[in-house]
């Protein structure tokens, strides 16, 4: 399935886009997106282990599951206000 | 009335908020406003840019909103404003703000809104001065 | 600038208070206002009516504006305004603030501030409604 | 020595004016003060052992003296905000 993964502040900036898409099987789970993402864009490497995963504007832990359809986003550490 | 939401770039309107809590049976009525600094550790400050996964944030603000009224009965409306894009030294990044029939549990609950803004709503700011430009996770 | 100490028979200017509590070193501006409510125990409630010793109210409140300062050294700037005379259901009968440049001390000293302007500070309130008119004692 | 007494509130109400005179002999303390005016306006005591007194626009003991030019004021319970 391909997998349209959301990215915000530093990450964007590092990867250069506010958003890309992924093939993965179907089913695969968080910890698994992680890995193919470092795969496909290793300047990312950095800054992923200090994201949480939303699934569906939730976080998600790295065993959930994501299917087709599902809105995926890194979320790097937050700091309104 | 609804609680109120809202990202947006434009500047906050702090009668839009004030007017969002008021209600004849909500006498106290407690905002906190955030501003941009002009120096932070020593640096002169340019200005803040603040980005949101906005849908996702909303989401929330309005859980936030929620949790606060069971934590605090007597909160009857809860506001959040917060601002995104370039944000001036001396302007208001954001405001939140609770109103209750009385003032006692406006306290609390006004400071819990503001820490769970600051730790769980996915909005991020960079900051630009002389040293360059960094984003900035909370405090 | 100075804290804004004020009484009037004019509504409350919330952006008078803002301003005034405003500056590029101070990120954090807490607010509290107290509205007439509609219902006092279970009466409907006309009007408030409100009465001050304005030249002893107004040293209190000057007063109370160093003692913050003193308690929480990190609050640069205290406002209080008061009006007076006949005030509707609904409007704003005070408004307190206080800025820092971070949050923390704004809180327990603006709490601080609401607590000595009812205790202390020698301003009265006639509550008028369908069972009549009381002067009312701080509670 | 004249003493101008101002009146707020209840006690304005009750005494049917803001303010009014006593003579009181001079360096008079609060108490003498309070005696005389009950004596003078005997409607206003019920309301008197709940005001303070304030001269020169701070509240006095019952001991503190009465100066010609002072200004005195009766307290009664507050209730700002």
């Amino acid at each position: 399935m391909r997998v349209k993964v959301l990215l915000f502040a530093g990450l964007r900036e590092a990867a250069g886009e506010a958003e890309l898409e992924l093939e993965l099987p179907e089913g695969a789970t968080v910890e698994e997106l992680l890995t193919a993402l470092e795969k496909e864009r290793p300047r990312l490497s950095r800054l992923l282990p200090l994201a949480k995963v939303a699934v569906n504007r939730r976080v998600a832990r790295k065993g959930t599951e994501i299917h087709p359809g599902d809105e995926v986003a890194l979320i790097p550490p937050v700091g309104g206000g | 009335m609804e609680d109120l939401v809202k990202i947006t770039e434009e500047p906050i309107d702090l009668e839009e908020v004030a007017s969002a809590l008021s209600s004849p049976e909500l006498g106290a009525i407690l905002t906190f406003v955030g501003t941009v600094r002009g120096i932070e550790d020593g640096e002169r400050i340019s200005y803040l840019e603040y980005e949101a996964y906005e849908e996702m944030a909303k989401e929330e603000l309005l859980a936030i909103c929620r949790e606060i009224k069971a934590r605090w009965p007597t909160v009857q409306r809860v506001a959040f404003v917060h601002r995104i894009g370039r944000v001036g030294v001396g302007e208001a990044a954001v405001a939140i703000g609770v109103s209750a029939p009385h003032r006692e549990e406006t306290f609390p609950a006004l400071a819990y809104a503001v820490d769970r803004l600051k730790e769980t709503v996915p909005i991020w700011k960079k900051q630009v001065g002389e040293k360059g430009a960094r984003w900035k996770p909370a405090k």
